[in-house]
């Protein structure tokens, strides 16, 4: 069971592969596939198997501010809403 | 007789240096050129393009409104170009990164998939001479033989063992614009 | 040496060179910094000084050093930067040490933008910087003209003991154009270095290179000895272009950049039928008044052409002094008008030409 | 919401407000962008997005003011220090920053952020030393290393030629006026995160009115160093912390100093 | 309040001090220290801000950055000084910040002297800074013209968001003159600082202050929009004083110190019955074409007067577009010119009258 | 000639030949004319007169070249080291020196001289630092003591406004390309001696091409301070030794050291 | 009416002051009145000269050629200022410091031994005020009760407690000039 | 006898005094009796017994280098002439 999720905003990925080099559970790689709008091959979260911990590391490395991170929390845990 | 050519695309396309090798085989073979670039790292991440214009005649002005032919190289620069090039011009788009058509019905239009083409030939940065390729093979101002000869001139010493491979990409530049069908 | 494909600034960085340029002292901006980087590469391969310099204050004082050691020295800079040498340029010119700058203008006012201007006649012609001098300006159109009036400005900086700005605009400095360079000159050994120059005193008086006359009337006798060099080069050094104007109706008169979209706008124009001519004035300091005073005697109207806002316009009108009337077509802040806006605006000063002022 | 597993989904990061919607025009990988983030969450956690006023140098980060969602200005090159005392001599409420490249503050502006310093002006200054003039396409900057090629020195920096890169920290800490001076690096997430905590201390020295504070960041500029960005990321940590020591340099008394690295 | 004996420099810093400036930014330079100097005393008394800069260049930009807070602000100093400020008028210009710059010019070029100069006309009037911008200049004559005009001249830039130079020489930062100071204006509190200033983003999308348009075609339209406020600054704003041109067969036409001394000349060929005016522009930009071309339109020949090499000059002949003859008298590097001098030209120009051009 | 006892008359001392003839400008007690004197007097001995260039500042030395008996170049305020540097390059074999005040050097030419220092440029500068601004008339200088009251700091320097003073040598000492960096005195004989043996040092290391040498002279102006040449000398010794220590601050390892004070 | 007068000396001999002194009276005196300074410590150790005119109607130029009157306090004063003096005017010669005679017939010699007499009153300092007492008796545009006055109302706060002495100068001054014998 | 003496330049003197002050014989008193060209009183060696060494610390302090420092040495210690 996943932990956590990433997404990771399109319009801002500039394919730097900065964040693909961080992960601790190597869950980010280069779309090859498909362009951003500026051109780029964007990073995508590749967790077919829940790894993602929402750890946040991506994110602090990450120059275009381009992931946004989840996590499951237990719901008492959590803050209001 | 004033050939007008624009050439733009995202920075890091090669627009310019495809620009530059259209200028030296013009004065190779004898015609006046300019070459005039949008210019400047301080637009990194904006659109990098060039103006070249051969003539037999002075040049005056290195830039013009209404340019004989473009090669755009991304959706930015085919909105900006195709209205431009002048009545019975050419516009070689690269459709790699375009995925609309050109839509002006009086004016020649090439659709390559030069990234594509590129890297089938191991390089990816070749998209720019497949498209070179294409122009000059409609263009009749140059002959492909008369580029690829300049390129061997010109070409910088450290990318000469790429020399083959960049004639190959103007190569079958010139083979999809043969193929391609005329519009109207 | 035949035609090579050339970039305005390798050109001119190049012609400088060949000039026997023996000090280079810069900071980059564009659009000039293919000069600096070409003489960061060649001068040293040739024994010769580079420096980057801190700042462009630090360049212009750094040439104004060596100046004063009487070698032949330079700086090439953009827009801001140019602005920020005007108080070491009225020190050049307060002390008579010949100078070479080239600016290649930029849009402007403030950080503006890289594109070509001509927004910065009035303070490198009407003198930026504060007392009165003025520097020989020379404003090429071409490549090949860039590098001629390059290699020339060295001669002449020495010859008048004066600083001469090479004045183009940003698309001349980017663009590519067949060129041919001139010959290789000796750099001028040491010992060779002029009788004023700070060399050491060896074996004469101390020279002082100073721009201090703290008693005005030294200072005025100063001032005027300026004013004559002034009139020397006023009636040695104008220099400016005509096309087709032995028969023209209107002229259009346009400088560098400007002048050269003029002038396929007029061929444009003439192919029309229109009779138009071309004054291209290429010494903007000396300016070529008398050219465009006969010029204003022969046409019914004339049409300025520049790249900024109005600027060698009064140049115009103090030559033409109200004889017919003056049109002007500018685009500013780095927009580079297109051959056929210009033919559009020659039409129009055409059809106004019978209607006087 | 609450999820599955009585899990309920949180959000742990997103871009800060303190940054608009817009996307930047630096280089993939460009170390500028980590910096940008840096400075706003810190502005987020404050609670001064509103009350800050920034100053953009020329560099590449000329354009900071578009990404930073706040006031700001746009200086003349190398002037910020000089342009953020008039902000700040009649705003004395308002928290300013500058946000400055190496050739824009130890080359041109070396006067004003020397006197910046000097002074114990009140404003906080972010420094990018990334070894080079990103913006005008890389030439030598006043922190380019010896030996380091750039396009002004072909054959690499020679020290007899251009001399010695300056080390700001070490030159700025000399000053009575500053308050905090620190180096930090970005080179890879353990060293954002320092840079971050300095940043923050820096922002609060200023609004405990202690004086100046700088914080420089080893940044990297792959374009212009012609590597990828991960290798530029390397290259920081292999050659420019060796020569640029990270570490506390100044820090004013009155601060609940951090300690070195 | 009644007149006081009062020196120029401290005139215009209580006149500044009176018009609600609330921060001073300067540097030290001959013959404007005083200013500063009374600065530094009063500002911190009245609880606003004073700061000797580091250099001109600091200082410009500091008054650049505290103008961004929409606060009243200004600095002052001299020639060489001002060259040094160039880079950060364009700036200023191309944000369109309010700024008051007040220069008392020097001997030049270069360091020259200290001595009463106008040798900076086109430096500030024409241009110094790269690109197209004008600020607006005004000229006094009197210590209390000084005053007035530096007063009125927040109000002018902060409504028109401009530059306002006070320009004058030397002798008039120098001078000693019986003058009424204006009532003292409340400072703007902080919450009444324009909507478009930096204060903080408080309730409102940010505020921007740049002077970049690194779009060509947005550059030029703020360059237009540039020209369009100099237009109604032209419509509003030209001053110039006519003193006995009812009946004159000549004028002279001057402006500051040379102004009113060549109205002591002027007065002088007057009581020697020489039926001769004076027009004294005292707005330099908007400079008042339109009146000297009404001179020019009335009399027979006019004689220009300047501390200069002959710079406002060419604003008159762009004026009177060769209906008369102009004639020229100038000092240069700091030589005051004396009435004998001027009124002896005076009578030089009146002689030649009836011969035109 | 041999006069009484077997003796004979010797001078001891006079006019070094590297001053000229003429009388300064400088107002009675200034310590410029003992700085010139001894920067005369080690051109003299090192028999350099003819192939020395000097820059002047702009200052109340601006008219050293009047009083130098060699080439000399009279510089923008704050500009000479750029000055400097463009004549050593082009003149490598010839001893090149500038000589600026505390106004000029410290304040407006920050910028030069810290550069000028880190490229090791191979000049040597003599500073003289009276914490104030002589020509002027009395401003505050970046060195001016806090308290010292000035004709712009009415009621004595304020750290709060104008922040701290700046120490040159302590700031240059940390460019790697200084090669000797030393602050000395001129408030009494003892001092004197001392400082001259520092500008013969500081020449001898552009000699032998070892980088930037500077020497600091704390000097006095009795016209400004509004006292005598004497209390003048007392007030350096009292006041600015304390707040300028004397000392080597920098001293490259192939100078043959010198030691402290 | 316009009288102007040049008062020139060593910088730190207090012609500056003096001048602004005469100024001062003549603005109590419902006269226009002008002052102008030779400036800047950065020409320590020249001389300093200050014209001051005083005048019934508005004043032009704040310099002039040919002075109504000058004091001249050093040798360069004298040889600059005796040629200028307008004829028929007033020149106030300081011998303390200046040991040749004015040669001039057209005008009004006073010779001064100021500096001795200042010293005599316990303060050099004082000797361009015993000057400037000369003058006044000569002049005829104002009298020494009014500058005496004026003094009184301009003289700085630290330097009050001098009032009297400063007094006691121009009274001196006076006297010699009313005992010097008019020349011609 | 003395061993020295010194000649001061009254043309460059400008009275500051500092010699006075320095002296370790204390021979050097301020001229009240005449002014320099300059206007000061210069500076003068009142040295009635000779006790003059030409030690030349006065010359070391004065800042116009008006001072002149000659002493006698023995013949055989003089250099050439
Ligand atoms: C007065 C002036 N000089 C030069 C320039 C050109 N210029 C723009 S940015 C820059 C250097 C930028 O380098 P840095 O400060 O290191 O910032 P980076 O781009 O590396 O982030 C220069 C020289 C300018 N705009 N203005
Ligand atoms: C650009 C410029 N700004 C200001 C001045 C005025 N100025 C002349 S000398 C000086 C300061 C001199 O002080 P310092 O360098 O300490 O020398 P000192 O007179 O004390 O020896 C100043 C501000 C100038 N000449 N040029
Ligand atoms: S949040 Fe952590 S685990 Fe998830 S993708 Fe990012 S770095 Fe990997
Ligand atoms: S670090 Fe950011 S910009 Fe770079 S690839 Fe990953 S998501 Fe994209
Ligand atoms: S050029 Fe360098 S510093 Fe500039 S945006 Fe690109 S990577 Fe960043
Ligand atoms: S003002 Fe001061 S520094 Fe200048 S000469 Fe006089 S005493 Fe010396
Ligand atoms: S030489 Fe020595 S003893 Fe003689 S006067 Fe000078 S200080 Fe005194
Ligand atoms: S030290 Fe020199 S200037 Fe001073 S009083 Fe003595 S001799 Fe004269
Ligand atoms: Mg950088
Ligand atoms: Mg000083």
């Amino acid at each position: 069971m996943a932990s956590g999720y990433i997404e990771i905003d399109e319009e801002l990925c500039k394919g730097c592969e900065l964040c693909t080099t961080v992960c601790p559970k190597d869950l980010l790689e280069m779309a090859l596939d498909r362009f951003t709008p500026k051109g780029y091959h964007p990073a995508e979260l590749v967790d077919p198997e829940g790894a993602c911990t929402g750890c946040a590391i991506c994110s602090v490395i990450c120059p275009d501010a381009a992931i946004t991170v989840y996590r499951f929390v237990p719901a008492e845990k959590a803050g209001v809403s | 007789m004033q050939t007008e050519i624009i050439i733009s695309g995202f920075g890091g396309q090669g627009a310019l240096f495809a620009g530059q090798l259209l200028a030296y085989t013009g004065l190779d073979h004898g015609l006046h050129v300019t070459w005039f670039p949008s210019y400047g790292p301080e637009m990194r991440g904006g659109t990098a393009h060039c103006t070249v214009i051969l003539s037999d005649d002075e040049i005056g002005s290195p830039v013009v409104k209404n340019p004989s032919a473009a090669i755009v190289m991304n959706i930015p620069s085919l909105e900006k170009y195709e209205p431009l090039v002048a009545s019975d011009g050419v516009l070689v788009v690269n459709t790699s990164l375009i995925d609309r058509h050109a839509t002006r019905q009086d004016i020649d239009i090439i659709e390559v998939p030069a990234n594509e083409i590129a890297e089938e030939l191991g390089e990816k940065r070749l998209a720019n001479l497949v498209l070179t390729g294409a122009l000059i093979e409609r263009l009749g101002v140059l002959t492909i033989e008369q580029v690829g000869k300049s390129l061997g001139n010109h070409i910088p010493e450290h990318r000469r063992n790429l020399l083959e491979s960049n004639r190959e990409a103007l190569q079958r530049g010139a083979e999809i614009a043969q193929r391609a069908v005329q519009p109207g | 040496m035949g035609k090579e494909l050339l970039k305005g600034n390798i050109a001119f960085a190049e012609a400088a060179i060949r000039a026997g340029c023996e000090a280079y002292f810069g900071y980059p901006i564009t659009p000039q910094t293919e000069a600096l980087e070409h003489m960061s590469r060649r001068m040293p391969e040739l024994g010769r000084v580079f420096l980057q310099a801190e700042s462009e204050i630090a360049a212009i004082n750094m040439v104004y050093g060596a100046a004063c050691a009487g070698v032949r020295v330079m700086t090439s800079s953009s827009s801001p930067g140019v602005s920020l040498m005007m108080e070491g340029l009225s020190y050049i010119a307060g002390s008579e040490v010949p100078v070479v700058l080239v600016n290649i203008m930029r849009g402007g006012p403030g950080l503006g933008n890289i594109a070509p201007s001509q927004g910065d006649y009035n303070q490198i012609v009407k003198g930026g910087g504060h007392g009165d001098y003025k520097p020989i300006v020379l404003a090429p159109a071409t490549i090949q003209e860039l590098i001629d009036l390059t290699f020339e400005a060295f001669d002449l900086a020495e010859k008048y003991r004066t600083i001469v700005v090479v004045l183009a605009d940003g698309s001349i400095g980017q663009m590519m154009e067949p060129a041919e360079l001139p010959p290789m000159q000796p750099v001028r050994a040491f010992d060779g270095r002029p009788e004023w120059a700070l060399t050491g005193a060896v074996d004469r008086t101390p020279n002082v290179v100073s721009s201090i006359y703290i008693d005005p009337v030294e200072e005025e006798i100063f001032n005027l000895k300026l004013v004559e060099k002034q009139k020397q080069i006023e009636a040695e050094q104008v220099r400016s272009h005509k096309l087709w104007m032995d028969d023209a109706e209107i002229a259009v008169i346009a400088f560098g950049t400007a002048g050269r979209i003029a002038q396929t706008a007029v061929r444009d124009a003439r192919s029309q039928g229109l009779n138009v001519g071309l004054l291209r004035p290429i010494s903007l300091y000396p300016y070529p008044y008398d050219s465009v005073r006969e010029v204003a005697e022969q046409v019914q109207r004339i049409l300025v052409v520049e790249m900024n806002g109005g600027q060698m316009l009064d140049d115009v009108r103090l030559a033409v002094e109200g004889r017919v009337g003056v049109d002007f077509y500018g685009r500013m802040g780095g927009v580079v008008p297109l051959p056929d806006e210009v033919y559009e605006q020659i039409q129009k000063t055409y059809a106004q030409r019978a209607n006087g002022r | 919401m609450t999820g599955r597993d009585g899990m309920v989904e949180s959000l742990i990061y997103t871009k800060p407000v303190s940054l608009t919607e817009r996307a930047t025009h630096y280089c993939p990988g460009c170390t500028h962008g980590i910096s940008h983030r840096l400075v706003a969450e810190v502005i987020d956690e404050m609670g001064r997005r509103e009350t800050t006023i920034g100053v953009a140098p020329v560099g590449c980060s000329v354009f900071a003011y578009d990404y930073f969602n706040m006031d700001f200005a746009e200086a003349a090159h190398g002037r910020a220090p000089a342009m953020a005392t008039g902000l700040k001599r009649v705003s004395p409420d308002r928290l300013v920053f500058t946000y400055q490249g190496d050739g824009d503050l130890a080359s041109i502006g070396a006067a004003e952020i020397l006197h910046a310093a000097g002074r114990g002006e009140n404003i906080t200054v972010i420094f990018i030393n990334n070894a080079i003039y990103g913006m005008t396409g890389g030439q030598m900057a006043p922190t380019t290393l010896p030996g380091q090629k750039t396009t002004s020195t072909p054959s690499g920096r020679d020290i007899e030629m251009h001399g010695f890169p300056l080390k700001m920290c070490e030159i700025l800490s000399q000053m009575d006026g500053a308050a905090y001076i620190v180096r930090r690096s970005l080179h890879d997430v353990a060293h954002i995160r320092k840079a971050k905590k300095a940043i923050r201390q820096a922002f609060e020295v200023q609004e405990q009115g202690i004086g100046f504070s700088m914080v420089e960041l080893l940044s990297s500029c792959p374009t212009n160093w012609g590597i990828s960005a991960q290798e530029a990321l390397t290259w920081v940590e292999e050659h420019m912390v060796p020569a640029f020591p990270l570490g506390d340099y100044k820090v004013h008394a009155s601060i609940n100093a951090g300690k070195k690295g």
